[in-house]
């Protein structure tokens, strides 16, 4: 069992990762990185699979023991099950007009069908609404967290404060004496504005760029060499 | 042209004839169009990854100061299989892909979303191929002071013929010369312009592999504290003192991401703390491939903490994989069950912050990591410790303590450090080039950019 | 502020609820009130199409369609009706010409707007607590968006990727008829994707409690393959190229030349940034060394290092607040233009402006 | 007071940021009122490469305009893609449309429906603008266009050959155009136009793009980008530069048509439009009694003709944004001023 769980899970690990690698500098090879790309995507699609059976297991059981929102978890399934039927089987969907004998060649979402409805009419404002939550979000974490408690923090502050401010109009009044020709004219808001993302966040974004890439490849290096394996279920 | 002629056809009623024929003559020659130049040849470039070739030429007797450049022009002779038209057409389709991804990560819409919405907008007008493979295609146009060019974007498995004509000042174009000999732009086995980079590789890869080995021959290894990780142990603590769950949020993204590997290795940690408090931990996850490894990682923490009878496969689940399906759920459910502690390890996007100012509310403590630098900031401003880009990757090694795992850690420093190296020589060359103007070192420079660096 | 919301004073909540009280009061009203509110109207065009050979379809109109039959009565063919969504002002004009036009009022259609604008408000709901209708938009979310992904990655994963590789007469027969099938060499190259649809079946035994291990294998593949993926890309994509993009003169001659000073000052101010730029990456790599405490002279370096990194979320902050302002105003603008026909930027429905007059009053 | 601000509710933050978002689209689509800009220099840039084209040569200028976004960024592109049109067709310029994105043409038909067919009817397709519709390949379609445009486009998106439309006669490539004006998300474009046009063949070249793009093409501006438009902010202030040129430059028409010299009735039209109100009594006063009444009412119209909706979009959708983003300034502001008065109470005890 031993063999079967842990041995040869890191051996696959270890030499797909030194082949891809390989595959990179062999010019012949160049597309198993596509490949392998493809590949995945269908495994996610399998996955789906597994997630939609967890997803019905996790909610039938909370139905079956009628414990705290079992209606809601009813809900969740009336949802799934209906969305996936229409989904699936295309329900109400015109055929695409080039081959009208087969049924199924229509577009998934093509206006009219059923599938469509139900992405325009629920799951297009639902997740359109909670993203725009974040508006709400924005100014909440602006008054809580933009505090000067120490030098740090007035730097966060004062440069948010100054983007914010720049990006409207009331902020390009506020330093609009400063002639825009003269030597000072960088200082007006809107050009300050300018001047920092162009160095100071340029600067921080290429440092955390590089670190990330130097934290990936020795992650890599550790999951190829079987060093780091917690994903399999076998960390220490 | 056209102004010059009236110049100078009027004074020659009054004036001499000698004017009149020589500017005749000026205008003649400009009108005809220029020479083609001679000598065509094309060969495969060697020793590259295929779809580059050669073409070189000796310059078209008109004077240069008469030509504009010259055209290049390529001809494709091969078939077209129809598995190398799947090819092709896959290719764009990725390449559309990263476009999108790159367009729109910035507004924090996760890939997957963003591919959806490009598919529909381009379900909406598809694309019509324009392509006219058998016709002479423009490759380009260069200045006519070069004899040579190197034609990139060709398909490595078929056949080309090449041909170049002259373009006059006055945009005039010269007959083609005779085209080449077809040539076939291969694939060398190996690809020498990525040589730098498999140094480079080799080179991280050496530094990171010899510190693990010094570590496990026991040379102690001191790694400067990190304030997030020193946390997690506080954070765990409370929620068991509270009596309240901890959430750990492995990122919106699938095994494929390399900061989901590092978050679940994270969650292996936090979970067997949980394991020796008895604290209960709860995953919910956005992929159902990240739920089969989170649960395989919590099982041995139990195990490894020796209360397997503690683990409950049910607490770590898949919700969906929708992005803002995902953070609806989370969201409500921090509200009603208000964990003690949240940890965000992963890739995220937009939900960030949702996230971060719900579980806030309920005043949870909060640690984040994650490597999405559009992220970092609302975690920072939202969240008690951010672990900021490299050091989630340092995480993992940090937590488990093992010597060989704190070794890589040196070894990434001395990427750092040769990354510093290369660009403190690199600006101080560059900048006393600038200052003198010395084309010897802005080849240096040229050299060091686009060589050493370039791949 | 306090980190978790304390209950709130009675006065306060008596505030929200005559909020919510005004807010209830002042739609009911809407209702009530001119054209009223939240219809969609489509119209229906029929479609037609015959068969004029094997596998080749030709829409046609009415009286094209008509001769066709007549003259191929055998000849197979296709008809049916699709609706598209009119501006109400489509159907107002209708009824002012004294009706009898095709456009008419789309049930399902009025239904989901309603339905979408209740979701949307139930989210809202959120903010201000926890609550049923919130419990079950999000229920609703969850089960809905589960099942959208799921019939994405069938439709356009599944079936382009494997079952047209690997069945292509059938999904050229059923599912796909535009797709080009394959030569037998092609074909035979296509046997490839057996290995992710063995993985793939692998990855289901998870379900079977004594077949999880068998999961491990196509993880452990992913996970592989994605890390020799990666370490290749990040290491090209960005730590040669944020290096290389780094490496650039910090003497920079200014491009205002218009006056000697100008041309001195603006050479100064770009050099400047040049350097800053230079000593701002150096000074965040510091920040991020390991081997080192940050005491003494590092610790300095590293304090800047953290500057710099403050000032960048700082403007990374500042800078994505108004897109995230945009996406708020187009939810408002869902409810007041589409569902509550209280403004009409984009001229839906002239006819009506004057209700939202009416209002405004 | 203090205590009620130290312990705020974030629901009161959210309520206020509803409130800062909500009104103002209410308000701006209840009256059609929007916000005055305050031009940047940029955005004036912009305006004047536009307004100027062509002058030096002395004919009716030849504009590219290269609309290169999709519908996801509409939402911040169309704005200034509209007021370019509008731009351009009242200043009587021609316009060539391209696109090096596929769903471009798309774009393209939107602008010319929203502006050409609806206010300028009397705009003839083929002799005051074309649609040369959308080409793959990125940078190389800039390149081949600079030598020869016929070689990339042969037809239009009608599918007209090129020689049988009236304007495409006298041009041959990119020197034949007097500006390119270009809006972008992404890749190819403005990068790409100012590498290989702009600056290759010295062609002067105005941009407008998203706000992600925006810091990335500002060292370029003012030697090979000579206007630059960034996010919806840009669009607002081009927006309203155009509008405010266009009432004033159909007024100086009527008033030159009312037998006012040109430069007076320009400068007349200029102060008429910043005061749109006092129009009216204007018209009654001596300086007007060489107008007819058929004028002074025209100019009355004009003065007082609400804008259309179109013209307005963006400075509609700068209204929320403005004030949010004070609302934004204001709360850290008051969480600073709270924290500050906490510590000093802290300090005394």
């Amino acid at each position: 069992m031993q063999i079967l769980t842990r041995f040869i899970p890191l051996l696959i690990t270890g030499i797909a990762g030194l082949v891809m690698i390989i595959s990179a500098f062999i010019p012949y090879t160049s597309e198993w990185g596509q490949k392998a790309g493809q590949f995945f995507n269908i495994l996610a699609a399998f996955a789906f699979v597994l997630g939609g059976g967890n997803l019905l297991k996790v909610h039938l059981k909370k139905i079956s023991d009628q414990s705290v929102g079992w209606g809601y978890s009813g809900v969740v399934l009336i949802c799934f099950i209906a969305t996936l039927f229409v989904g699936l089987f295309k329900i109400g969907a015109y055929p695409n007009p080039n081959f009208p004998n087969v049924p199924f060649s229509g577009e998934t979402q093509g206006t009219g069908s059923w599938f469509w409805w139900a992405y325009e009419y629920v799951f297009k404002p639902l997740t359109a609404t909670m993203f725009s939550i974040l508006a709400f979000y924005v100014a909440s974490a602006a008054f809580r967290a933009f505090r000067a408690k120490n030098f740090e923090a007035i730097l966060l502050l004062g440069t948010a404060f100054i983007i914010l401010l720049g990006s409207v109009s009331a902020g390009v009044f506020v330093t609009n004496w400063i002639p825009n020709d003269g030597p000072f004219g960088d200082l007006r808001l809107e050009n300050l504005r300018i001047y920092i993302m162009q160095v100071f966040n340029t600067a921080g974004t290429r440092a955390i760029m590089i670190g990330i890439a130097l934290g990936i490849a020795s992650t890599s290096l550790k999951i190829m060499l079987g060093i780091d394996r917690s994903f399999l279920g076998s960390g220490d | 042209m056209l102004q010059m002629k009236k110049r100078n056809t009027l004074p020659a009623l009054a004036c001499a004839t000698f004017a009149v024929l020589v500017s005749l003559l000026a205008a003649s020659v400009e009108a005809a169009p220029p020479e083609p130049p001679t000598n065509l040849a094309a060969i495969d470039k060697p020793w590259d990854g295929g779809g580059v070739v050669f073409v070189t030429w000796d310059a078209s007797t008109t004077p240069i100061d008469q030509l504009q450049g010259y055209e290049i022009l390529a001809k494709d002779l091969g078939q077209t299989p129809v598995e190398l038209a799947d090819q092709t057409a896959e290719q764009a389709d990725l390449e559309a892909k990263d476009q999108t991804e790159t367009i729109l990560e910035g507004e924090g819409v996760a890939p997957q979303e963003a591919r959806q919405r490009a598919r529909i907008a381009e379900e909406a007008d598809p694309a019509v191929p324009v392509v006219e493979p058998t016709t002479w295609q423009s490759l380009g146009i260069i200045s006519a002071t070069e004899t040579s060019y190197e034609a990139t974007g060709l398909e490595k498995d078929r056949q080309y013929i090449f041909t170049v004509r002259s373009i006059g000042s006055d945009k005039s174009l010269s007959m083609m010369t005779t085209p080449t000999e077809p040539v076939v732009p291969e694939a060398a086995w190996f690809n020498l312009s990525k040589l730098p980079l498999l140094i480079a590789l080799c080179v991280i890869s050496f530094a990171v592999l010899l510190f693990v080995v010094l570590a496990r021959g026991g040379m102690p290894m001191n790694i400067r504290t990190i304030a997030g990780l020193k946390a997690v142990d506080e954070a765990v603590g409370r929620a068991t003192e509270m009596g309240r769950s901890i959430l750990y949020i492995n990122g919106i993204q699938d095994m494929d991401d390399l900061q989901t590997v590092a978050g679940v290795t994270v969650l292996g940690h936090v979970s067997k703390t949980a394991a020796e408090y008895d604290a209960k931990i709860e995953v919910p996850t956005s992929r159902s491939l990240v739920m089969t490894a989170a649960r395989e990682t919590v099982q041995s923490s139990y195990f490894s903490a020796g209360r397997p009878d503690a683990y409950n496969p049910d607490l770590i689940y898949y919700v969906t994989d929708e992005q803002f399906g995902f953070v609806a759920y989370v969201s409500g459910m921090m509200t009603r069950e208000k964990p003690a502690a949240c940890f965000y390890m992963g890739s995220f996007f937009a939900e960030s912050l949702i996230l971060a100012e719900t579980g806030n509310s309920v005043g949870a403590i909060q640690i984040a990591g994650t490597a999405n630098p559009s992220q970092l900031p609302f975690f920072v401003a939202a969240c008690d410790y951010t672990l900021i880009g490299e050091e989630f990757f340092a995480a993992s090694a940090y937590l488990s303590g093992q010597p060989d795992q704190l070794g890589s850690l040196k070894g990434q420093d001395i990427g750092k450090m040769l990354a510093g190296l290369f660009i403190i020589v690199g600006v101080v060359l560059a900048t006393i080039q600038a200052i003198t103007g010395s084309s010897g070192l802005e080849d240096a420079v040229n050299y060091l950019k686009e060589v050493i660096l370039g791949s | 502020m306090s980190a978790v919301s304390e209950p709130m004073s009675p006065r306060q909540r008596a505030t929200w609820a005559v909020i919510l009280g005004v807010c209830i009061i002042l739609i009911v009203i809407r209702c009530f009130i001119g054209e009223g509110m939240g219809k969609v109207y489509v119209e229906p065009t029929n479609l037609q199409f015959g068969e004029l050979s094997a596998d080749t379809w030709k829409s046609m109109d009415q009286s094209e369609f008509a001769t066709f039959v007549a003259s191929n009565p055998d000849a197979a063919t296709e008809q049916w009706t699709q609706y598209d969504s009119v501006p109400p002002s489509a159907y107002f004009e209708q009824q002012q010409q004294g009706g009898g036009g095709s456009i008419f009022l789309s049930w399902p259609r009025t239904i989901g707007l309603w339905l979408a604008a209740f979701f949307t408000l139930a989210i809202y709901s959120f903010l201000y607590r926890d609550n049923p209708f919130y419990k079950f938009a999000e229920s609703v979310v969850v089960g809905v968006s589960a099942a959208y992904a799921m019939v994405v990655g069938f439709w356009d994963t599944i079936v382009p990727n494997l079952i047209q590789r690997l069945l292509p007469q059938f999904a050229h027969d059923h599912l796909t008829p535009g797709m080009t099938l394959p030569t037998d060499a092609a074909q035979f190259n296509n046997l490839i994707f057996l290995l992710p649809l063995a993985l793939g079946i692998m990855l289901l035994c998870r379900l079977v409690p004594k077949g999880a291990w068998m999961s491990l294998w196509p993880l452990a593949f992913i996970v592989g393959t994605m890390a020799g993926l990666r370490i290749v890309g990040y290491t090209e994509g960005d730590l040669l190229s944020q290096v290389r993009d780094t490496i650039s003169p910090v003497y920079v001659p200014g491009a205002d030349t218009s006056t000697p000073f100008m041309a001195v000052w603006t050479t100064i101010w770009s050099s400047v940034a040049a350097c800053l730029l230079v000593i701002g990456v150096l000074c965040c790599l510091v920040y991020f060394f390991f081997s080192v405490e940050h005491k003494g002279a590092v610790g300095g370096v590293a304090r800047v290092g953290i500057w710099y990194l403050m000032i960048t979320f700082g403007a990374a902050f500042g800078f994505t607040v108004m897109g995230r302002i945009a996406l708020l105003a187009a939810r408002f603008e869902f409810l007041f233009d589409d569902w509550l026909w209280l403004i009409d930027p984009n001229q839906k429905r002239a006819l009506v402006e004057t209700v939202s007059m009416l209002m405004c009053l | 007071m203090m205590n009620f601000l130290n312990t705020l509710d974030r629901r009161w933050i959210f309520l206020a940021m509803a409130l800062c978002v909500g009104v103002p689209i209410l308000v701006i689509g209840l009256t059609g009122y929007t916000f005055p800009e305050t031009p940047t220099p940029l955005a004036e840039a912009f305006f004047n490469e536009v307004d100027t084209a062509g002058e030096a040569k002395g004919r009716r200028a030849n504009i590219l305009v290269a609309l290169d976004f999709d519908p996801a960024s509409a939402g911040e592109l169309n704005p200034m893609a509209v007021s370019l049109v509008h731009q351009c067709a009242q200043k009587g310029h021609r316009m060539y449309f391209i696109s090096l994105w596929p769903v471009g043409p798309q774009m393209i038909m939107e602008s010319v429906d929203k502006v050409i067919k609806r206010h300028y009817p009397e705009m003839v397709y083929g002799e005051d603008y074309v649609n040369l519709g959308f080409k793959a390949g990125n940078e190389q379609v800039i390149k081949v266009m600079g030598i020869d445009l016929t070689t990339e486009f042969r037809t239009d998106v009608e599918g007209t050959t090129l020689s049988k439309i009236p304007m495409m006669q006298g041009i041959t490539n990119l020197e034949d155009f007097d500006l390119i004006a270009e809006i972008s998300a992404g890749y190819p474009g403005s990068k790409e136009w100012v590498l290989y046009a702009a600056t290759q063949y010295n062609i002067p070249f105005v941009s407008g793009m998203t706000g992600v793009q925006a810091p990335q093409l500002y060292p370029y501006f003012p030697n090979q980008l000579q206007g630059l438009l960034g996010a919806i902010k840009g669009a607002a202030e081009y927006e309203f530069l155009v509008n405010n040129w266009v009432r004033e430059d159909a007024m100086a028409k009527v008033l030159e048509a009312g037998g006012f010299p040109e430069s007076k009735a320009m400068e007349t039209a200029a102060a008429l439009a910043s005061k749109p109100q006092q129009v009216s009594t204007w018209t009654v006063t001596a300086e007007a009694s060489t107008l007819g009444p058929e004028a002074k009412t025209k100019l009355i119209e004009l003065a007082t003709a609400p804008i259309p909706g179109e013209y307005l979009e963006g400075q509609r959708r700068m209204g929320p944004q403005l004030f949010a983003h004070l609302l934004m300034v204001f709360l850290i502001i008051l969480g600073n001023v709270i924290f500050f008065a906490q510590r000093r109470r802290g300090g005394g005890a």
